[in-house]
């Protein structure tokens, strides 16, 4: 069972992290590209953590959930991450909202 | 009281994650990130974000449940645009006019956008009231404000009560 | 104890004079006389003993490993440079009271004088071949201040040099020789080195030797062709050319001769040598000597023929020759060292030396006039005079060689040749100076006759030569007896001093260089012209200082080549060399490159990070130029590096590679704030192929060695390390053990070497103001908003996160991967982040912190911990742990190298903080310093 | 099953990793490569992880954790030096 | 795999020292921090290569050679100090310098 | 275990550290600890060498780990020297500093005691890799003390030195890794155990390994062609650094000497890798470094090339490994250090009373104190060149004699026509600045006091007492060659103690 919901998780994880990377690729301009990683690959990642967590509380050694941890702590600063790379970008065409607006 | 413990959810959060990095719950460790969690913040108190005091903690467990729901619908939404046929992606940058004053309500509202469907906050205006979200495939820019408003931005103020 | 006394009387006693010249010049002259004197009377009981047939030795030992001891004997021939250095010595501190005037610092002079007095004892005195070279190098050294005594004259100057760079450069040569001479005969004991000659002259290595230590004496006696730095040592003040030319410096060289002859003479060698060398040196200086206008510079030229009939003499190597030059070096002492008195009392009335000038002087001095030629005529060899004696004896030594029936038939007409120019010289300085019509331009005029102390030394000088010349029998005899024969080391042949041997060819020699040599001078008109215009130059003093600048000058070229300034090029040797050392054992011998060991199989994923990390690394060489996106590049080098140590088995290592690898980004990041953002193709293509080459070089070269290492098996102590580190060192983590404890001492050096980077990153920062805005010219403007709002208030959040993270891996370390290293890294750059994120002001606001001091306590509290184990009587550093049962708590284990992981943790903070904030305060200090300006 | 879904997302995670690189190597904007870097980083965690699980050793986690913390730093700092040119001011 | 470790850190060293051979200080500090690392893995690869065996006792039957990794780490730390430092002299150089050339010699940028 | 080994090391790096806690007090403080530290260092060290004479090999062993697995310190009659004389160099350095040139920065009485930890810790750790952190913390600091006082001329020499070494510093992991890789130890004593025991297959690595180090001690050294950063640096630092950076080389030297005495001895698959190179590149040092004195037309860049000049002489003795080459090495190494390091700090105040003409060997004004600089700089000379009577003499005199005279034409012919050069440019340099003036004196100021003088004639006396003591001096020397050559006596007190008496 433990099993079977590790391999669910690793594989999911792994599509998803995946697919983050194939838009990063795929997608025609960078704000567009943005959306793969913060959204993909965080959740790919969690989802492979999850299944570390799975794996490694079957072992009869106690609960192992300090993964949790990480995906926590991805979730908090990727959008940061995203602002950052998006603000910089608008900076760098020059479209900064404060200029603008 | 508000001395020894300024900010007792980070002190329980804190403990939690002690807990979690430990990776046990033997009493040591317990007693340890105990004080770790009301040690940490009085050392690091002036590095607090300037945490607003959260009224309703039972509407702040819904929001992040609707949250973590959105993500990861939010997932398979841009899993199937980003491998869907690419020219048929309409983006667009939108403006949305903030109603929210406390400025971690805000960063709150910025994450939660960035999280959810084919949203990311891409820029904030220097006075705060305007937020700059790039959208990977708009169809109906007005619906989709009021979507976030609705869906995000009345419950961290009700949250928060700002 | 009485030699002793001689030899250190005028070293200890060199400094004396200075201070009584506060008193007044003739007191520092007295100082001088009176030591002097003093030596002299030391020297009486020696002396005596000598004269009774006795030799007086001293012996200390100074450095018996090296055969180089004090060792101090007098004999005969010891003794006659004694009485000579003494007692000329003596007159020369009386002549120079007058002679030196106002300006001169007489308390150097007498200084400088007694330990070239003293030096001069040394050498005469020495039993010992190290310790003559000793005080001959000393000679070199003392004459050199003495030369170059009035040294506002660049003509002193360089005479200085030059007299000390050739007998300096002859000392070394003499250095070897006597080393040599020393190995051949196995022992520096002079007294039984004389004992040794026909072993020496035997050996193989006895043409080096002797050759060398000739090079040491010609040099120091001024033989052809090493004659050119006597003429210019006459920059010096008279009384030290009176000194040094007469009876000392030069005649130190013909004391070696003397003194070695027993071993090194009586072979062909010799007599080519040392004759030829004599020869050549008697006829060039007598030849030159005429054409001086310099009257100095005509004693100097026939000082340098009188060196070399001496020399010759030795040369001639018969008993009897030896006697001959022991005889003339008395002669030669006396007469040459009253002329140079005379000249120096006409130069000090006259203003000059140019003969040219100086004319009739007899009128104004006439008692300096009677003496001066009376020296001169005994410098020809003017009958009843000491000088004819000895060239009585020289022309029928040369003769009697003639009649032993070889080619040396040459020799007489050489010497009664050297005998004409030597009479030709000598009437030109008596006829030229004192006579010869009126002076001409004298910068002083009248000149009046020299204080009645100051030709005092002349006269008494002279009176000798008289004395020599028509009494010799009752005056000189003895002492030349006693010398000859202990120069020789043998008994003495038959000879007689008498004035008249009746009528012989030496006499005929004499007369035929006497009336030739005033005809010469009569015709000396067009003499002059033909000498200077015909007859060749030879300059050696030219060719010696072309020399130098030529040596120089090659100098500076190959040094400047070397030495270019350029790191490139240093930076390019350096992977050079250090590429052929790789190479060389496997190009030479039996090399083995591949070991035994099977391969092991790649997978897929650590060949994707190979590649990755090559190609990543391949591009940030391609992107050097963009150095933004270079910095990027290197990341990802960085970050695979960090994989690969996941990857084979090193937790530790990836997490200390992760976080240094962002400090070193950031590092970057903030530096590359203040450098230009781009790069110019500067190199040529050339030099990039050349670098490309080397740079392949050495990276095949270490992947030849990592190759080399990891297909052998080896056999290393690290199981001790696996099997003892919970037991014995209290952890799991064994990485961590020997971090802490059992390489504890690395880690505390460790952390040193990063405190002391901090410190002089401050400080090199402290002061420097860069200018940022320039290099962002022409370019885009900054972004309005300094610190995000999300960024800021998401920082805030995660520092009390990173703490606890720290803490968690300060704690675990000793047992999983982690530690105060890790710990202190992930503090530092939460800390950091706040910076970014909020700014310096804000943060300076919250937390005040004392890097410097945080460094300092760490570092102390890994030191203290260290010491603490001093206590338990243990070794520095010496861990101890243990377990204890808390009610509750349950087992909790206590190490000390908690503590001092304590102290690499807050080393590690204090630097890092220290070094990042300092560089980010740059742009702001900057910019505060120049408004407050 | 569980070798086989660790080897498939293995694949993915190599196969991503290398999508982020191409994207860094040809940006074409600074910020392209900002980004790749930054998803590599995350892309990396996930692999951290896997081998984990791969070698059954539960070891990597403060590593993973540390990636997260320095990805992150260094993606702000990277984006600061665009926006500011100043990391700290 | 041994192919692969000894061409990786050939290829590093490489790029490092070609970087440390040009003739401004930014590239020679990138070269001399890429360098360093090439040595690093250098060092660790003399403790040979071992696949999911950290030295962590009583974790695995055999362990990988700590003590490389030991010295790995002082290494690294080591390298970060002095990388700092030659980082830090050249802003000084370009400074005093006026130019950002390793010989300080004036150039355009 | 005799604690007294490590205080060497320890004094100086809480003095250290002490002074860095006082950063914000000024330099009195500062002042006082440094002199303390080092005034306690010199008495420890001549403790050490009286205890390293006596009581044969001692070893420190680090946490109470035994070697090889644990670090240890290793006393021999050579580290004693070593220190003894970094001591001397160092107070006399420190002494002449603290009469201002401290003042030039905050860092100075930090980094200087720091600098002797490294340096004392190169001299007796017996570990190849802890001999490769205390090289990084001797240049750190040296990189630091090179700096002080800052300008362009320090900071492109420094940037130079700074760049060479790191790469140097790259070039000794890669040896280190490359010996590990075969022995599988870091212990000196066990890694010459191992190399002697190791098959011939290993011979080829091992050889890379050993010639590797040689470019690395090498550089420390300023072997041609890796020495022109030397000149370029010790001639701009101040003079007090210069003078501490005398010793600097001579640790390359003693690294040299230790590691291919004692690890690649005689015996083994890599036997005398390191000789057949050794007094080539000896004379080859000598001959470039006396051309740099012949070139030389500054007196700091002179003694500069002095030091050169002194490394390629005392590696000619060190080239031979007989007794008595290594013995007459020894004896020259505490006198050419001592003379360079006191020719520095007179250069400086010879410099400082000349004006704008500074050191520069072209006619200037007098000097302020022409008598009392003359006779320093006339006894430096005299030592530096080798002249007789001083120390210089008597070294260069063992130096020859230990050759034999069958094979001496290139080693006596290099070794004297160097010291020929070093007489020439010496006399002219001495000329040019005592002698050559014009005009008056400009600087009154510049007069040393004797808080200057003092430590320039107390670095000159010390030759004068190495000449007087020669003998004894010498003896030791030649103890501590035997003991470096017969390299069985070293290990057998580190590996096996307990087998010790
Ligand atoms: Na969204
Ligand atoms: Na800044």
């Amino acid at each position: 069972m433990v099993e079977i919901l590790t391999s669910l998780f690793l594989v999911i994880g792994g599509a998803f992290a995946l697919i983050g990377s194939i838009g990063l690729v795929r997608l025609p301009d960078l704000f567009m590209r943005l959306h793969g990683p913060t959204k993909a690959t965080t959740v790919g990642v969690g989802g492979i953590l999850i299944a570390s967590m799975f794996h490694f509380s079957s072992r009869g050694q106690g609960l192992s959930l300090h993964e949790l941890l990480v995906t926590l702590f991805l979730f908090t600063t990727a959008p940061v991450s995203a602002y950052l790379i998006a603000r910089t970008a608008l900076h760098l065409k020059g479209k900064d909202v404060n200029r603008r607006g | 009281m508000r001395r020894w413990l300024p900010q007792p959810l980070l002190s329980l959060c804190l403990w939690l994650v002690w807990l979690l990095l430990a990776n046990t719950v033997a009493f040591g460790h317990l007693l340890l990130g105990g004080l770790l969690a009301l040690g940490l913040p009085l050392l690091t108190v002036r590095f607090r974000p300037e945490l607003p005091r959260i009224r309703h903690a039972f509407k702040l467990l819904r929001y992040l449940m609707v949250l973590l729901f959105d993500i990861i619908a939010a997932n398979l939404v841009v899993a199937r645009l980003i491998l869907g046929p690419a020219y048929q992606l309409h983006p667009a940058f939108i403006r949305l006019p903030l109603d929210l004053s406390n400025e971690f309500a805000i960063v709150m509202l910025t994450h939660a956008i960035s999280l959810t469907p084919g949203t990311v906050s891409a820029d904030l205006s220097s006075d705060r009231r305007t937020l700059l979200i790039h959208v990977l495939d708009v169809e109906d820019e007005a619906g989709l404000i009021a979507r976030i408003k609705h869906r995000y931005e009345q419950p961290l103020k009700e949250i928060f009560e700002c | 104890m009485n030699l002793l006394s001689i030899v250190l009387l005028p070293f200890l006693g060199a400094l004396l004079p200075s201070f009584a010249v506060r008193r007044g010049r003739a007191v520092a002259a007295w100082t001088a006389a009176i030591i002097t004197t003093s030596a002299l009377l030391f020297a009486l009981q020696p002396l005596i003993a000598v004269f009774c047939g006795r030799t007086t030795e001293v012996n200390r030992s100074w450095l018996p490993q090296a055969g180089l001891d004090f060792a101090l004997r007098m004999d005969g021939l010891a003794a006659l440079f004694v009485l000579l250095i003494l007692g000329i010595g003596l007159l020369v501190i009386l002549y120079a009271h007058y002679y030196l005037s106002e300006e001169d610092s007489v308390g150097r002079f007498y200084g400088i004088l007694l330990l070239f007095m003293g030096s001069m004892l040394g050498v005469v005195l020495s039993d010992n071949l190290l310790q003559l070279l000793v005080f001959w190098e000393l000679t070199s050294l003392s004459s050199f201040l003495l030369i170059g005594f009035r040294h506002q004259s660049a003509e002193a100057r360089r005479g200085a040099v030059m007299a000390l760079v050739v007998t300096g450069a002859g000392g070394l040569a003499l250095l070897a020789g006597f080393l040599l001479l020393g190995y051949l005969a196995g022992t520096y004991r002079i007294s039984v080195l004389l004992h040794a000659g026909d072993l020496v002259r035997a050996h193989p290595f006895y043409t080096p030797t002797l050759l060398l230590i000739l090079l040491g004496a010609f040099t120091k006696s001024a033989q052809f062709p090493f004659h050119f730095w006597l003429p210019r040592a006459m920059a010096a003040p008279t009384p030290v050319s009176a000194y040094l030319h007469s009876a000392t410096m030069v005649k130190a060289g013909i004391f070696l001769l003397a003194r070695l002859f027993p071993v090194l003479a009586g072979t062909d060698l010799w007599f080519f040598t040392v004759g030829g060398t004599g020869l050549v040196t008697l006829v060039f200086g007598a030849y030159t000597a005429l054409f001086m206008h310099d009257l100095k510079g005509l004693l100097a030229y026939s000082t340098i023929s009188h060196l070399g009939l001496i020399v010759l003499l030795f040369g001639i190597d018969t008993p009897l020759a030896a006697v001959a030059g022991v005889f003339h070096i008395i002669n030669h002492a006396t007469f040459k060292a009253s002329l140079f008195m005379a000249a120096g009392i006409i130069e000090h009335e006259t203003g000059t030396r140019d003969m040219r000038l100086i004319n009739g002087l007899w009128q104004y001095l006439p008692h300096t006039a009677t003496l001066a030629m009376v020296a001169a005529a005994a410098m020809a060899g003017v009958p009843l005079l000491n000088g004819f004696l000895s060239k009585e004896m020289f022309f029928a030594e040369t003769l009697h060689l003639a009649a032993r029936g070889s080619l040396r038939g040459l020799l007489p007409v050489a010497a009664t040749l050297a005998g004409i120019f030597a009479v030709a010289y000598s009437s030109r300085f008596i006829h030229d100076v004192f006579f010869n019509g009126e002076p001409r331009r004298l910068p002083k005029f009248p000149p009046h006759e020299a204080p009645r102390f100051m030709r005092l030394p002349v006269v008494i000088l002279v009176g000798q030569c008289l004395l020599v010349g028509i009494f010799p029998t009752f005056t000189v005899a003895p002492i030349l007896a006693l010398a000859a024969g202990d120069m020789l080391n043998e008994p003495l042949p038959d000879y007689s001093l008498a004035i008249w041997h009746g009528f012989n060819t030496p006499l005929a020699m004499s007369l035929v260089a006497l009336i030739g040599g005033i005809l010469l001078y009569s015709q000396r008109q067009w003499l002059f012209a033909l000498h200077q215009r015909v007859l060749p130059h030879f300059d050696a003093h030219l060719l010696f200082r072309n020399g130098m600048t030529l040596v120089t000058e090659t100098a500076l070229a190959f040094t400047m080549r070397l030495a270019n300034g350029s790191l490139q090029r240093g930076t390019a040797l350096l992977l050079l060399v250090a590429m052929v050392a790789v190479m060389l054992p496997f190009l030479v011998g039996d090399a083995s490159l591949t070991g035994s060991l099977p391969l092991t199989p790649v997978d897929g994923l650590t060949l994707l990070g190979a590649v990755v990390m090559m190609a990543a690394a391949l591009i940030t060489v391609q992107w050097q130029r963009q150095r933004f996106s270079a910095l990027i590049a290197l990341s990802v080098v960085g970050l695979m590096v960090a994989l690969t140590f996941v990857r084979f088995s090193a937790p530790d290592l990836a997490l200390t590679q992760l976080a240094v690898e962002v400090v070193t980004i950031l590092l970057l990041l903030l530096a590359l704030f203040f450098l230009p953002q781009q790069g110019l193709v500067e190199s040529s293509l050339l030099r990039r192929g050349r670098d490309l080459l080397l740079a392949l070089g050495v990276g095949s070269c270490t992947g030849l060695l990592t190759w080399g290492l990891l297909t052998r098996p080896y056999e290393t102590i690290a199981k001790y390390y696996l099997d003892n580190s919970v037991s014995k060192g209290g952890g799991a983590n064994v990485v961590n053990v020997i971090l802490v404890d059992f390489r504890g001492f690395d880690t505390l050096g460790e952390i040193t070497v990063l405190a002391i980077a901090a410190v002089g990153i401050f400080v090199l920062l402290d002061t420097l103001c860069l200018d940022a805005g320039k290099a962002q010219e022409g370019q885009r403007p900054w972004a309005a908003e300094r610190h995000p709002l999300i960024l800021s208030q998401i920082s805030r959040l995660l520092l009390p996160l990173a703490l606890m993270v720290s803490v968690h891996l300060f704690l675990r370390g000793h047992h999983a991967p982690g530690g105060g290293f890790i710990a202190g890294l992930v503090t530092a750059v939460a800390l950091i982040l706040q910076y970014m994120a909020s700014g310096i002001a804000w943060t300076r606001r919250q937390w005040r912190l004392r890097y410097h001091e945080v460094i300092a306590w760490g570092v102390l509290i890994a030191t203290a911990t260290g010491v603490g184990s001093w206590l338990f009587g243990r070794p520095f550093l010496t861990s101890a742990f243990g377990h204890f049962d808390l009610p509750l708590v349950g087992e909790l284990e206590l190490a000390s190298v908690l503590l001092f992981d304590l102290g690499v943790y807050l080393a590690v903070v204090g630097v890092v903080m220290l070094i990042l904030a300092t560089l980010g305060n740059l742009s702001q200090r900057c910019a505060e310093t120049r408004e407050s300006v | 099953m569980l070798s086989a879904s660790v080897i498939f997302a293995f694949g993915c995670i190599a196969v991503a990793l290398l999508l982020n690189f191409w994207r860094l190597v040809f940006g074409p904007e600074p910020a392209d490569r900002i980004l790749a870097l930054d998803t590599m980083y995350i892309n990396t965690i996930a692999l951290l992880v896997l081998f984990g699980i791969h070698i059954n050793l539960a070891v990597f986690f403060e590593a993973a954790l540390l990636i997260a913390l320095m990805g992150f730093v260094g993606t702000v700092a990277l984006c600061k030096y665009l926006l500011r040119g100043d990391l700290i001011e | 795999m041994e192919l692969l470790a000894s061409l990786t850190v050939a290829v590093l060293v490489t790029c490092g020292v070609y970087l440390a051979l040009r003739a401004r200080t930014f590239p020679v500090a990138v070269g001399l921090a890429l360098l360093s690392y090439a040595v690093n893995l250098f060092l660790f690869f003399t403790g040979r290569l071992a696949s999911g065996v950290p030295p962590l006792a009583g974790r695995t039957a055999v362990a990988a050679d700590p003590l490389p990794q030991a010295l790995v780490l002082t290494a690294i730390v080591i390298g970060f100090g002095m990388t700092a430092f030659v980082v830090i002299l050249a802003l000084r150089a370009r400074g005093e310098l006026g130019n950002d050339h390793v010989d300080g010699r004036g150039g355009k940028p | 275990m005799n604690h007294w080994i490590i205080v060497p090391l320890l004094l100086p790096l809480l003095a250290g550290m002490v002074n860095l806690l006082l950063v914000r007090r000024g330099h009195r403080p500062q002042r006082l600890v440094s002199l303390l530290a080092t005034v306690g260092l010199l008495g420890v060290e001549i403790h050490l060498l009286r205890l390293a004479d006596t009581a044969g090999i001692a070893v420190y062993r680090l946490g109470n780990w035994a070697a090889p697995f644990g670090i240890v310190l290793v006393l021999d009659r050579l580290s004693a020297l070593m220190l003894l004389t970094t001591g001397v160099v160092a107070l006399g350095s420190l002494l002449f500093a603290i009469n201002g040139d401290d003042r030039l920065g905050p860092d100075f009485h930090v980094l200087f005691p720091l600098q002797l930890f490294g340096i004392n810790g190169a001299f007796l750790t017996g570990d190849l890799f802890n001999l490769f952190v205390f090289f990084e913390i001797l240049l750190i600091a040296s990189y630091c003390l090179a700096l002080h006082g800052g300008g362009p001329v320090r900071i492109r020499a420094g940037l130079h030195y700074v760049v060479l070494n790191l790469i140097g510093s790259s070039l000794f992991l890669i040896a280190i890794g490359t010996l590990y890789g075969v022995t599988g130890t870091l212990n000196m004593a066990d890694l010459a155990v191992q190399v002697v025991a190791s098959a011939p297959e290993q011979a080829t690595l091992l050889r890379a390994g050993a010639l590797l180090l040689l470019v690395v001690f090498g550089l420390k050294a300023a072997l041609p062609p890796l020495h022109p950063w030397l000149p370029a640096l010790y001639s701009g630092v101040v003079a007090p650094v210069a003078a501490l950076f005398a010793i600097m080389t001579k640790v390359g030297v003693y690294a040299i000497l230790r590691i291919y005495t004692l690890v690649f001895s005689r015996q083994g698959p890599a036997p005398d890798v390191a000789a057949d190179w050794l007094l080539p590149m000896a004379l080859l040092t000598l001959s470039v470094g006396a051309m740099g004195v012949l070139a030389s037309r500054r007196l700091r860049v002179l003694v500069a090339y002095l030091v050169v000049v002194s490394v390629g002489t005392l590696l000619t003795g060190i080239a031979q490994f007989n007794v008595k080459g290594v013995a007459a090495a020894l004896y020259y190494l505490p006198h050419t250090t001592l003379v360079t390091a006191g020719l520095f700090l007179l250069a400086d105040l010879i410099a400082a009373q000349r004006g704008e003409s500074s050191d520069a060997f072209s006619a200037g004004p007098p000097l302020v104190q022409p008598n009392q600089l003359g006779v320093l700089f006339f006894f430096g000379a005299v030592a530096a060149t080798g002249l007789p009577p001083l120390s210089g003499f008597i070294g260069k005199l063992l130096l020859l004699q230990s050759v034999e005279p069958e094979r001496t034409t290139w080693f006596w012919g290099v070794v004297l026509v160097g010291g020929l050069a070093g007489l020439v440019a010496l006399s002219r340099a001495g000329t040019r600045l005592f002698w050559d003036t014009e005009g008056e004196v400009v600087i009154r100021t510049a007069a040393a006091g004797p808080g200057r003088l003092v430590p320039v004639t107390l670095l000159l006396l010390m030759i004068v007492a190495m000449t007087v003591c020669a003998a004894p001096i010498s003896r030791y020397a030649e103890a501590a060659a035997l003991q470096l050559l017969t390299p069985r006596g070293y290990i057998a007190a580190v590996l096996f103690p307990e087998q010790q008496p």
